[in-house]
């Protein structure tokens, strides 16, 4: 699973994209924030407040209860500010 | 049209590429956000745009089908920039061109409004005291909220 | 700053000209209306637009102030055009600076909503069946109603 | 006192200024109205109905009740139609 991070979830993981394998029960957005948590202190740091992420499953704006698969390209960030 | 780009735009030369020639166009409507010089009481001494190459194409190529959706109009470009950018730099410009002036006021009005919450950007301003993210506005959210149709909800 | 002319105007240049050298604005908003060629069903071979010289500047100036008055405005331009223009000809431009975009694109809005029904302009359109003077349209009326305040009643 | 007319008021009167001395019970601009339209089949048309008649005194919007003195500029003219 591809994913990408950006602004200041980029900066606190550390790198903006990473190509990632998941266990099997990580199913949803809200599985893999819960799960990216716990890959160090980079990670729990830029997802101790999930409700503060914002997620993109292939390119389209996704709630978090939205389901991921292998092959996905997954995108986590805070809320956009564009214009 | 839409464009992602780190170069700077020429307005003028925008708009008379979309107004020459056209004999059906009563109203044109256009918008350009800036980079201010200060955010909050603090000086900022530059602002970074980073964007979703990819995404960032779809989702404003589906602003611009939406806007077309909802009003009659004749032509519409959204050029936004991405990278670093100084105080008194363009970033953004919408234009929209109607036969009717509300349409072209009105789309423009909700094209920037729909930008700042719906196209992925994120913005580092270097201030003295460091670089900040900037935070996404509850008044953005409630300027684009304004735009939702009933039937959308 | 307010002008009546009749010549054409650089859309680009005055935009440049206001932004040029400032940090401090966020939003510029602009409205340029043109000369369609087609009213109702008819062909328009062209548009002669009278005015009433002496009152027309200062309504103008009046609008300007009303709208600095309501908003937090850095500059506003208003240009409008008179004597006879053909279809694909600019009429009229309203321009506007703020820190914020909400007040540039409200403040351009309200500025070209009331220029339709206070600025002292009359348009006479030359059809295929003659020449005739353009009725003020009940959707204008109810467009500058929209920004009458409560205070004002 | 000064009379200015635009738009159809002006091309139906047949020209756009004129110099006037209404008599001395016109002191309002709906009383400039109602006595114009008696002055030539040019100001009954362009005054038949009153009401779709709109007025400055002094290059200031006026209501038809405004009064007027000698020496006022007055403008009658159609709705206006800028922008």
């Amino acid at each position: 699973m591809q994913i990408l991070y950006f602004g200041w979830v980029r900066t606190r993981v550390g790198h903006g994209k990473e190509e990632l394998s998941p266990p099997d029960d990580v199913g949803t957005v809200a599985d893999l924030i819960d799960w990216l948590k716990g890959q160090g202190d980079g990670y729990a740091h830029a997802f101790e407040n999930a409700a503060a992420i914002r997620a993109a499953v292939n390119q389209e704006i996704a709630p978090h209860d939205a389901e991921i698969a292998d092959g996905d390209e997954v995108a986590l960030f805070p809320p956009m500010t564009g214009g | 049209m839409i464009r992602v780009q780190d170069e700077d735009f020429d307005i003028g030369a925008e708009i008379t590429r979309m107004t020459e020639g056209s004999t059906e166009i009563g109203g044109l409507a256009s918008f350009v956000g800036l980079v201010r010089d200060y955010a909050g009481d603090e000086q900022i001494s530059s602002m970074t745009l980073e964007h979703y190459p990819g995404m960032t194409e779809k989702q404003l190529e589906r602003l611009e089908s939406e806007a077309r959706e909802r009003w009659d109009l004749q032509d519409v470009l959204i050029i936004h920039r991405y990278g670093k950018l100084y105080p008194g730099d363009r970033i953004v410009l919408v234009i929209t061109a109607s036969p009717h002036r509300q349409a072209s006021l009105e789309s423009c009005h909700f094209l920037i409004d729909w930008l700042k919450t719906k196209a992925p950007f994120w913005k580092l301003e270097e201030k003295e005291s460091g670089a900040d993210w900037v935070d996404a506005r509850e008044t953005d959210s409630v300027a684009a909220g304004r735009w939702v149709r009933v039937s959308d909800t």
